[in-house]
């Protein structure tokens, strides 16, 4: 017998270009727990494939930049950072 | 000080903010919204911020300045919204006892700012519009 | 612009004045009278000038920083007579396209500004005054 | 027979410690004609020691830096120089 993987909901917001290339501030996606935000970016980019577009793009966890082996848990505030322009 | 706002940002309201009596140097950075990029007629500028965020990351750079530099004060708008041409877009001021410091600690900032906080800034043309390093 | 005067200096005035359409960055440094100098208390500062060929030497440093950056609009003010603490004593603003130009050109004319303007400086403590660096 | 030098008379503005020194804002002195900013500078720092402490002294004529080798014409604008500290 295998073990299934557990599934959360999580919610990614998202400013600026990736707003404009989702369509909406909010994405709402189903993910397998343990996932790492490396493999949340690539699953981001397999439903919209412009963001391989852009020069880059980060996920940020809790308000903090994090390593991209950083594991999502449920309930983190997660936002899509593209490349940032301000000043 | 550290704001993201969406008022027009009064230079002179930072620069007091950073007066003092040890302070031999202000330097104060402005940067403004051109009327143009690359050639391109610029016709009107908008900004956007996952502000929390953006003031944590402008909390961390001013803190690796503090480490740098001898900074007595410093203040820092980041405006957000609609933004027309010649006003400015973010004023960053600091006071140091010698002018070094306050020229380094300044430039500093704004360097940083444009890499990583979480800001985005879209420009309108005549024909169009684009948000601003977004692509290679 | 460029002004030798005994009137309290506002900074918003000259930045005021630099604003311009094609500028994206305005460098301000504004040198302000600090409290003490080499731990010694400072109570009062005094500034006289040699003000027509201080305002010729301003206007040839100028010259020197146009012909090594993009400045679009500049203004200097320096004041004489007595500074209270922690007043400006002098404020420069330069406008240029991109902010690199205008960080170097502000620093550039201060820098030369303290080497060849004819303008001095008197500091007066609690128990006397001096010319500065007047002796080695 | 010996040419005697003409003289001329020439009047030396004094600012900051410069004034201090000379315990006045204006020098009358009688010199050579002919005479380089080099000597003149040499002869008030004769009259005045004082002078020889200070980090520096230059002669301003007509509102300029000048070479020391530059002659002083009568009617010039002459101005002492000492350490500036503006800024």
């Amino acid at each position: 017998m295998c073990k299934q993987n557990q599934e959360m909901e999580v919610t990614i917001v998202a400013y600026g270009i990736a707003r404009d290339i989702i369509g909406t501030s909010e994405l709402i996606l189903k993910v397998d727990e343990g996932i790492t935000v490396k493999d949340m970016l690539t699953l981001v980019k397999r439903k919209f494939p412009d963001f391989e577009k852009l020069t880059s793009l980060l996920l940020a966890v809790n308000e903090e930049y994090v390593e991209e082996n950083h594991i999502v848990e449920s309930g983190d505030e997660l936002v899509l950072i593209p490349p940032v322009s301000g000043g | 000080m550290i704001e993201i706002t969406e008022q027009r940002i009064e230079s002179a309201r930072l620069i007091e903010m950073v007066s003092d009596g040890g302070a031999g140097a202000i330097d104060v950075f402005i940067g403004t919204t051109r009327d143009n990029t690359k050639g391109k007629k610029v016709i009107k500028l908008e900004f956007e911020s996952y502000a929390p965020m953006a003031i944590k990351e402008l909390g961390k750079i001013v803190n690796r300045a503090s480490n740098n530099w001898n900074i007595l004060k410093y203040a820092i708008s980041h405006r957000v919204g609609l933004v027309e041409i010649g006003e400015p877009a973010v004023v960053i001021a600091v006071s140091t006892p010698h002018r070094a410091d306050a020229f380094d600690s300044c430039r500093f900032i704004i360097d940083e700012l444009k890499k990583t906080v979480p800001i985005w800034k879209r420009e309108f043309y005549e024909d169009g519009d684009i948000w601003v390093s977004a692509h290679p």
